[in-house]
């Protein structure tokens, strides 16, 4: 149901950005406590691969789903050090494939080619963080396939959806009404 | 984070909405503005058109006043940029809080900055039809650009600067266009759809994402910082008197800033009037801005008196000729300008009567975007007439039209993406400022109750 | 006259084609795909395709008859160069000499023989050279009886002698006429000794040097030979007997030739003759000489001649007047000359006279001052003749007029020209539309010089000849042929010319012939004729006059000088010479009027603002240049320019100073230059066209000026000015820095034993005539750009001379020194690193490579050039029929087809002649053998009239450079900078012992 | 570029061009039917290089004599033709007919337009005789290719700045740039 634009993919990118759609359960709560609520209490109902949905994001919310730390920062020190090795190899390659003396100075002379190597750190660096969010933000939704989503969630309200099948759904529902779930659907 | 208490009636909700409101169908004034921009824009094609028939002879250069405005417009363009990724990512990792409400503006207005000043390097060349022979490309003949030269350490510079500010400021887009959409109908729905990739605001995607953004901000504050230093080394590596100076990267640095913030306060004050928003965009924030500017804008003048003391204490005929001849030769004019705009203006900041009032603001930020200007001009052009070593070279210039053509549409180039953006994006951050306000939470609202 | 001549014909003139388009063909511009090639039907066998031959001709600029060398490559003449055999020149040339080639490939030349036809409203028109002659001897033959005249230029030659005799034949008679005569000299020389030739002057042994307004260095005379001669003399060269001659110029103002003295007499205008006469009777009164005995007789004729007496009257103190005699006769070997403005006075003559009598008394006529050499200059007629032609004309006594080699219209406005209209028929023959051209009913364009055969005696002894060294460009006819068919004669010019030489010669003519063209002339020594002074002495002392007539209050002396580069004018038309500043004012383009400082403020001018000068003959209007190389109650204003024809670059160009002057002749049958005017200001205002920076050195280490006592106390080691190399604190940092560089030198190409290509310029010697510039422009295809462009700085010259005044204590100029300013080739150039695409980068041989086709201009280069010595194209000056075009047709076929012409958007500078560099090197390879020193001679060295520039290897121990290099005075500009230039400038010697600049 | 054409030396005329041409193993210019898929811009007179630096083995420096010693290689002047051609007359009508071109220019008083093959620049310098000093006066092959085969010569080598350079490495000569460009 989200309203996400349908374009025709192909097959693999296809099920990254529209995976087959989940059953289960959504609540929508309109405070931030009760939906920390609900979140404790599914944890102790032993529910673990249920997503939380925030218009911004709180530290409450992390918290309560005792994530673990991204591992985005590795794409980051990855990309640096890649482009600082690039850096180096253009300027210092490049100078040495075709020698000319200018100014009295040495062919390669590191100092001005530092400036190089820092600029190509940060724009690798840079773009392969950008390629990490991307990557595992994608992978993150190919795992909890395509699932109900309410468009009041990028404004003001919070949201949590459950996948159960039909077994489980009425416990679900009931958990999430007592934590102060302002309205509650199935699909 | 620092939270000072907003009215009551901002909620998540408020602020969804009237930030989302400012993407409303625009009115005939902003289509006179965008017309005024689009029109400032054809000035300088024609222009440029003109150099390239005949060439840069049509600009005022004279021998030895081979840099001039273009270079000046640069350095001026590249300079605004600075103040968007600062306020963006420096104060974000400083956690200040009242960055959220203006930071969206001012990282637009760095990417277009960026764009605008990439520009010139090219128009200013000889032979601009050959400007890829900067670009280490393979080539036939086996020949690759000097590395050593700092015109090189500018285009990557500048080039990464463009690339990460442009992809930071898209991470910051993504929350808010996905909020918008779910605000949005018809033709813009599905654009939203698209360029918000799919954004619902999971916990999954919070996760990377604050993550993502934290690093990135990590990235892009040295790199502010790296960018105008190595403009800055354009002039300080030359051997010119007045350019070649260890002083000159902290200088061009809070220069840049500086100027940076000026800009802003001129744009954001338009915004926030036009857009109706005063209670998003308060007083509080423009305080801020303005103690930035001050903060910043001491430093410049402090740096403009190094310069000359060091000039007199080197004891250097040189130095000494080119900052005489700065204050009282041919431009006296124009040096003064800059003291005065940038160096006493600023100073009336020290009083919160006028840090508070958005019209003084205003004028005063017009006042330091000028004197700014003139600073490069002074540094660029005077220093390159006032006989620098050689008594006999030296000469008066003086801009013709084609210079004033080629700024002209610098402007009309910033303003027109700039007007493009703050209508079709929101240009006030809606996830961010929501981040500084209170949560909704039900023992306030049974607070509230009673 | 200026429609576009066809291409075609020009691969007939030129036997290829692309010449002009490949030597045009910009950097980045490819040829076109379809060039066609055309082959010569057969080769001239001395022209090898790629390789330059040499052509031994006379230069005809001025009567000096200077030798030249010209190079032709694939047909073109494309440089001139002085002939090393001609005793006159030496191998030297000055810019006007060198200039003489954009006058043979000048786009405003006559094309073909034109005629004033009678009815359509008498414009003129085409018409073939039968029908021309046909037509002109019909005219011959009616005008006999109604008075025949045959105007030339200075012709002592065999083209003079066919006229004279073809005039003899018609009835009619030829006048010579030079704007610029000497007729004083020869005056003064007839009241003094009873001659009226002229001599010549041994400037190289004398001991000291006085110049009574001769401009010996720029205009007077024979200037290259006498400049060659000066710098010998006058220039620092320790040890040698002659070297240090002190110089003192006197005169109103400074010009070229003022501006290289030691010490400067600002008298009165026309009292310069009672300083002479005052020096003498100080000489014969104390015995300071061995005067000759017949010279006693003076004693009594000098006796009123006191230094109280005249020192009121000049108006400098008396002890100033007995130092200089004293400093003069004690000096062994004085040589006083006068000229320029000292004779060109009412009283000209008489103080000509007074200074042969002060060169009399020290003995120096005869050593120094050689008779007998009967320079030709001196064979024009008087200007009162040409007065009298002119009121003939007005009189309508002159019925057929023939003009040749002169532009009387320009120098005689008004006159002349009222007259011209009276005179039956006037044929030109001139190749130039110019003044007097213009107003002509024929026109039978002559040959350029470099297109004829003719000949010239410069002096005794010498004969110099001419040869065609190109194809003519147009359709032009040598006008020697032209008489010889108009006097019914057999043969062309080339016989007749033959036969001249061949008397006396036998069978040994044809060897005689070849081995003169060869060398470019027969050179010998006239015997010097011993002179007397006059019995009468009476007549060439004249009494003193205490009473001076001054045109009132209102009213101001001016002196008009002649341009030292555009002279009387026929300079004009060749833009070289336009755009070279004047060697003292520094400005081009138009003329000026100078103007004292104090002058100035009393009357409220700024540099720019108009005056006009009004005198009883004319009025014209001069933008004022201030300055303090002219007398406080003196204005000067040159002349050259403001030409009412003459072609594109000197139409309608600012103001003509003969306008000011008196059309009679004075008492001595000269012309008198100064006249006293009333100058107006009309409120306008201009930005003059100058180069000159600031006008002071400040002390910042660009010139540098030892007084002689300190000169001479230099041993070999000595470096006075190597503080400035590098300071002890970086000495190490320095050293290490060169090691380092060594490192890297042994990189890729970078060879250890190469050489590195360096400059040494005598700062000394260097006059600032700027000879050099305009060979620079001629070997590199320098554009110019016009009047405009200059103004705003826009000029390409990538050699300048900077001219910084040299202040006694008083602060008043005494003299300058001149800095010829260039690329200096640093080792360590700041130029190269800043460079983002290598265009600007260090050659294995140590020159600042300038890779034109790499340039992308950026301008970064020109930015860290301490020296700015780097120059932009702004626009397509090579674009034809471009607003800017620097070559049009047929001036393109004087570029040197071994430097590419620069293409809009590139920078460009001295490029040390590498041309020539690679040349010498090619040809060293083909021959198996290094370059020696000598091999390579840049062109500004090889024009250089005082030989103050010496190009070679400073890694070569043997060579000339080196050893200079070492030379106590030599220094390097703003060496503290760490530059390491390839150029070691040798520090400027004055008399002076406390120099002062700025 | 200017290219000119040179007179034969002295030195080699007839009797060293037959010396020449009874030398052993000895190419066979083609008959050729039909010019139009040659390859190569259309001369104005269809001179073939294969008869006579090939077949007829006249060397190249015969005609081209000043490459050698010039940095500018010349084309022939007309004369250089008519020296051979006043007697030689072709043995196939339209051999005939070429060469009948050729004498009636010499009688016009006008040289043919030949059209340029090998141009470059303006601003790169190209000193034949020391490329010719180096490599011999057969080298012209390594840049103009197998003329002595060509009916119609077309340029075989880009003539760019890369395939100089790589040349001048591999040979080990500078590649300062000044070398060529100035």
């Amino acid at each position: 149901m989200t309203t996400h634009l349908r374009l025709p993919l192909p097959k693999p990118i296809q099920d990254i950005i529209h995976p087959p759609p989940t059953p289960g359960v959504l609540g929508v709560f309109s405070y931030l406590d009760s939906t920390l609520d609900a979140i404790k209490k599914l944890r102790a109902a032993g529910h673990t691969e249920f997503t939380v949905y925030s218009p911004v994001p709180r530290h409450e919310i992390e918290d309560a789903l005792g994530q673990s730390v991204s591992p985005v920062r590795a794409f980051t020190l990855i990309g640096g050090i890649a482009g600082c090795a690039i850096g180096a190899w253009l300027s210092l390659w490049m100078s040495y494939d075709w020698p000319v003396v200018v100014g009295g100075k040495p062919v390669g002379s590191i100092p001005p080619y530092v400036i190089i190597m820092f600029e190509m750190t940060i724009l690798f660096g840079a773009l392969s963080t950008i390629l990490g969010i991307v990557f595992n933000a994608a992978f993150a939704a190919r795992r909890s396939g395509t699932i109900q989503y309410d468009e009041r969630f990028t404004n003001d309200r919070f949201g949590i959806f459950v996948p159960a099948d039909s077994s489980q759904a009425s416990g679900v529902e009931s958990l999430l009404k007592q934590s102060g779930a302002e309205e509650v659907r199935r699909g | 984070m620092a939270e000072h208490a907003p009215p009551s009636r901002v909620t998540y909700d408020y602020v969804t909405r009237t930030i989302a409101r400012t993407l409303g169908s625009p009115t005939r004034g902003y289509f006179l503005l965008l017309g005024a921009a689009v029109a400032l824009l054809l000035v300088g094609i024609v222009t440029l058109l003109y150099l390239l028939r005949y060439g840069l002879g049509l600009a005022g250069y004279s021998h030895p006043v081979y840099w001039a405005v273009f270079i000046t417009c640069f350095v001026f363009w590249v300079g605004i940029a600075h103040s968007g990724t600062l306020i963006s990512a420096i104060l974000f990792l400083f956690r200040s809080g009242w960055r959220t409400a203006v930071y969206r503006t001012a990282e637009a207005m760095t990417v277009f900055a960026v764009m605008t000043a990439g520009l010139f390097p090219l128009i200013h060349i000889g032979r601009q039809w050959y400007f890829y022979w900067l670009i280490p490309y393979p080539n036939e003949r086996g020949l690759w650009p000097n590395f050593k030269s700092p015109l090189i350490w500018d285009e990557f510079a500048i080039g990464t600067y463009f690339t990460v500010s442009t992809v930071f400021l898209i991470m910051g887009l993504i929350p808010d266009i996905a909020a918008v959409r779910d605000l949005a109908t018809g033709w813009r729905k599905k654009l939203y759809a698209l360029t918000s990739l799919g954004w619902t605001g999971a916990n999954e995607q919070w996760r990377h994402y604050t993550r993502g953004y934290l690093y990135l901000a990590a990235l892009a504050t040295p790199l502010v910082l790296s960018v105008h230093s190595v403009v800055s080394w354009d002039f300080a590596m030359a051997i010119v008197p007045g350019w070649h100076a260890t002083l000159f990267a902290p200088y061009f640095v809070a220069g840049a800033i500086y100027s940076g913030v000026a800009m802003v306060i001129t744009l954001l004050v338009p915004i926030r009037k036009l857009f109706h928003l005063e209670e998003i965009i308060t007083l509080h924030h423009f305080e801020n801005l303005a103690k930035l500017c001050l903060l910043t804008g001491s430093i410049v003048s402090f740096s403009y008196m190094t310069e000359n003391f060091v000039a007199w204490f080197s004891g250097n005929p040189h130095e000494r000729a080119a900052f005489w001849y700065r204050a009282f030769g041919e431009y006296w004019w124009a040096s003064w300008t800059m003291n005065i705009c940038n160096g006493l203006l600023p100073w009336l900041l020290w009083s919160k009567t006028v840090r508070t009032n958005i019209t003084a603001l205003f004028v005063i930020s017009i006042f330091v975007n000028i004197g700014m200007w003139f600073e490069r001009y002074v540094i660029i052009v005077v220093s390159l007439a006032g006989e620098p070593y050689e008594p006999w070279a030296n000469a008066v210039y003086n801009p013709t039209w084609a210079d004033w053509g080629i700024m002209a549409g610098s402007f009309g180039w910033f303003f027109m993406w700039f007007l493009l953006f703050v209508k079709n994006f929101p240009a006030v951050s809606i996830s961010e400022v929501k981040e500084v306000l209170p949560p909704p939470k039900r023992q306030a609202a049974r607070a509230g109750a009673h | 006259m200026t429609e576009p001549i066809n291409r075609r014909r020009f691969l007939k003139v030129l036997g290829v084609t692309g010449a002009g388009t490949a030597a045009v063909s910009a950097c980045g511009i490819g040829p076109e795909p379809t060039e066609r090639l055309i082959p010569y039907l057969i080769q001239p066998e001395d022209q090898i395709p790629g390789i330059a031959t040499y052509y031994a001709t006379t230069c005809r600029e001025c009567a000096a008859g200077c030798g030249v060398r010209v190079r032709v490559r694939e047909g073109r003449a494309v440089k001139l160069e002085g002939n090393p055999d001609s005793p006159i020149n030496r191998g030297r040339l000055c810019s006007r000499g060198q200039a003489a080639i954009q006058g043979l490939y000048n786009p405003d030349r006559v094309q073909h023989p034109m005629v004033r036809n009678a009815t359509g409203g008498g414009s003129l028109e085409a018409i073939d050279w039968d029908g021309a002659i046909q037509r002109l001897s019909a005219k011959v033959a009616e005008a006999r009886g109604t008075g025949i005249v045959f105007l030339t230029g200075a012709e002592a030659s065999s083209f003079g002698d066919l006229v004279d005799e073809w005039m003899r034949q018609v009835g009619g008679r030829r006048l010579s006429y030079e704007a610029f005569g000497f007729d004083a000299l020869r005056a003064g020389n007839r009241m003094a000794f009873g001659t009226a030739s002229l001599p010549t002057y041994d400037f190289a042994n004398a001991k000291y040097l006085l110049s009574f307004g001769a401009d010996f260095l720029d205009t007077w005379l024979s200037p290259v030979e006498f400049q060659n001669g000066f710098s010998r003399a006058h220039a620092f060269d320790g040890g040698r007997s002659a070297s240090m001659a002190k110089f003192v110029y006197v005169g109103p103002r400074l010009s070229l030739t003022g501006m290289n003295a030691d010490e400067w007499i600002g008298v009165r205008p026309g009292s310069e003759g009672a300083l002479a006469l005052a020096m003498a009777q100080v000489v014969v009164s104390r015995r300071l000489a061995r005067v000759p005995a017949d010279a006693s007789r003076l004693s009594a004729v000098l006796s009123a001649h006191t230094p109280r007496a005249v020192a009121e009257e000049i108006g400098i103190e008396q002890d100033v007047i007995v130092r200089l005699a004293t400093e003069f006769a004690r000096s062994g070997g004085g040589l006083a000359v006068s000229g320029g403005i000292a004779t060109q006075y009412a009283n000209g003559a008489e103080i000509v006279a007074a200074v042969n009598i002060l060169n009399y008394v020290v003995g120096s006529v005869g050593t120094l001052v050689k008779f007998g050499a009967d320079l030709a200059a001196g064979s024009t007629n008087s200007f009162a003749d040409i007065a009298a032609l002119t009121s003939d004309m007005a009189a309508g006594k002159v019925g057929l007029l023939f003009v040749h080699g002169t532009n009387p219209a320009h120098s005689l406005p008004g006159a002349f020209q009222q007259a011209l209209g009276k005179v039956g028929y006037k044929v030109s023959f001139s190749s130039f539309m110019d003044d007097t051209t213009a107003a002509c009913d024929m026109i039978l364009p002559d040959h350029h010089p470099l297109e004829q055969w003719a000949d010239s005696r410069p002096r005794a002894g010498v004969t110099a000849f001419q040869q065609p060294v190109v194809q003519p460009v147009f359709d032009t006819k040598q006008t020697g042929d032209v008489v010889l068919r108009l006097a019914g004669r057999s043969g062309t010019f080339q016989d007749y010319l033959q036969a001249k030489h061949r008397t006396g010669r036998g069978a040994g003519f044809d060897q005689f012939w070849m081995d003169t063209l060869a060398k470019g002339g027969t050179y010998g020594d006239a015997p010097t004729r011993a002179v007397r002074l006059s019995t009468d002495l009476a007549a060439a002392v004249p009494p003193l006059q205490q009473e001076r007539g001054s045109g009132g209050e209102d009213k101001q002396d001016v002196v008009v000088f002649p341009h030292p580069v555009l002279h009387d004018g026929r300079g004009a038309n060749k833009p070289w010479l336009q755009e070279l500043p004047d060697p003292v004012s520094k400005i081009a383009w138009h003329s000026w009027v100078e103007v004292h400082p104090d002058t100035a403020a009393r009357w409220g001018l700024a540099t720019g603002d108009f005056l006009v000068l009004t005198s009883d003959f004319g009025s014209q209007k001069f933008p004022t240049w201030i300055t303090p190389s002219v007398r406080p109650d003196t204005l000067a204003v040159p002349t050259g320019q403001g030409h009412t024809a003459y072609g594109r670059y000197a139409q309608d160009r600012s103001a003509n100073a003969f306008e000011l002057l008196d059309r009679k002749a004075n008492a001595y049958g000269g012309r008198t230059f100064a006249v006293s005017a009333t100058a107006t200001k009309t409120g306008e205002h201009r930005k003059i066209v100058t180069t000159e920076g600031s006008p002071r050195e400040r002390g910042r280490g660009t010139v540098e000026v030892l007084g002689v006592a300190r000169a001479k106390a230099l041993h070999a080691g000595d470096h006075p000015f190597h503080h400035e190399e590098t300071p002890e604190y970086a000495a190490e940092a320095v050293a290490w820095w060169a090691e380092r560089q060594h490192e890297k030198a042994e990189l890729g190409d970078y060879r250890g034993e190469q050489p590195r290509w360096g400059l040494a310029i005598d700062l000394s010697k260097c006059t600032g005539c700027s000879a050099c510039v305009t060979a620079c422009y001629a070997e590199n295809n320098i554009a110019t750009v016009g009047e405009d462009l200059m103004q705003r700085g826009r000029e390409m010259s990538w050699l300048r001379l900077e001219r910084y005044w040299l202040t006694d204590e008083h602060g008043e100029p005494q003299g300058a020194v001149n800095s010829p300013m260039l690329c200096q080739q640093c080792g360590n150039a700041p130029c190269e690193p800043v460079c983002p695409v290598y265009a600007a980068y260090h050659t294995p041989d140590g020159l600042n490579g300038q890779v034109y086709n790499r340039c992308v201009g950026t301008r970064y280069c020109s930015n860290n050039c301490p020296y700015k010595v780097r120059y932009f194209n702004w626009y397509n000056y090579a674009e034809r029929e471009g607003a800017y075009e620097a070559w049009p047709e047929p001036l393109s076929m004087l570029l040197n087809p071994d430097v590419t012409v620069r293409e809009k958007g590139v920078m460009e500078k001295c490029t040390f002649c590498v041309q020539r560099i690679r040349g010498a090197q090619n040809q060293a390879r083909l021959e198996d053998r290094n370059v020696r020193d000598g091999d390579i001679v840049t062109a500004c060295q090889q024009t250089c009239p005082s030989d103050a520039i010496v190009f070679g290897d400073l890694n070569d121990r043997r060579s000339l450079v080196y050893q200079l290099a070492g030379n106590p005075r030599g220094y390097h500009v703003l060496a503290g900078l760490n530059t390491k230039p390839a150029i070691t400038y040798l520090a400027r010697v004055v008399a002076q012992d406390t120099p002062s600049h700025g | 570029m200017v290219l000119i054409l040179a007179l034969p030396p002295v030195g080699l005329s007839g009797q060293q061009a037959q010396s020449a041409s009874s030398a052993t193993s000895r190419y066979q210019a083609p008959v050729i039917s039909d010019t139009g898929d040659l390859k190569g811009p259309r001369q104005p007179i269809f001179f073939r290089h294969d008869i006579h630096a090939g077949q007829d083995q006249i060397p190249c420096m015969y005609c081209h004599y000043s490459a050698s010693i010039a940095s500018e290689p010349g084309i022939p002047s007309l004369q250089t033709c008519i020296g051979c051609h006043q007697l030689i007359g072709g043995s196939t009508p339209s051999h005939q007919a070429e060469i009948k071109k050729v004498r009636d220019a010499w009688r016009e008083r006008k040289p043919p337009e030949w059209i340029r093959i090998h141009a470059l620049p303006g601003f790169v310098r190209f000193p034949h005789m020391r490329h010719i000093k180096r490599l011999g006066t057969e080298s012209c092959v390594t840049c103009h290719g197998e003329v002595k085969t060509m009916a119609q010569v077309s340029q075989v080598s880009t003539l760019k700045m890369g395939w100089c350079v790589r040349c001048h490495v591999e040979n080990k000569v500078s590649r300062d740039c000044s070398v060529c460009h100035y």
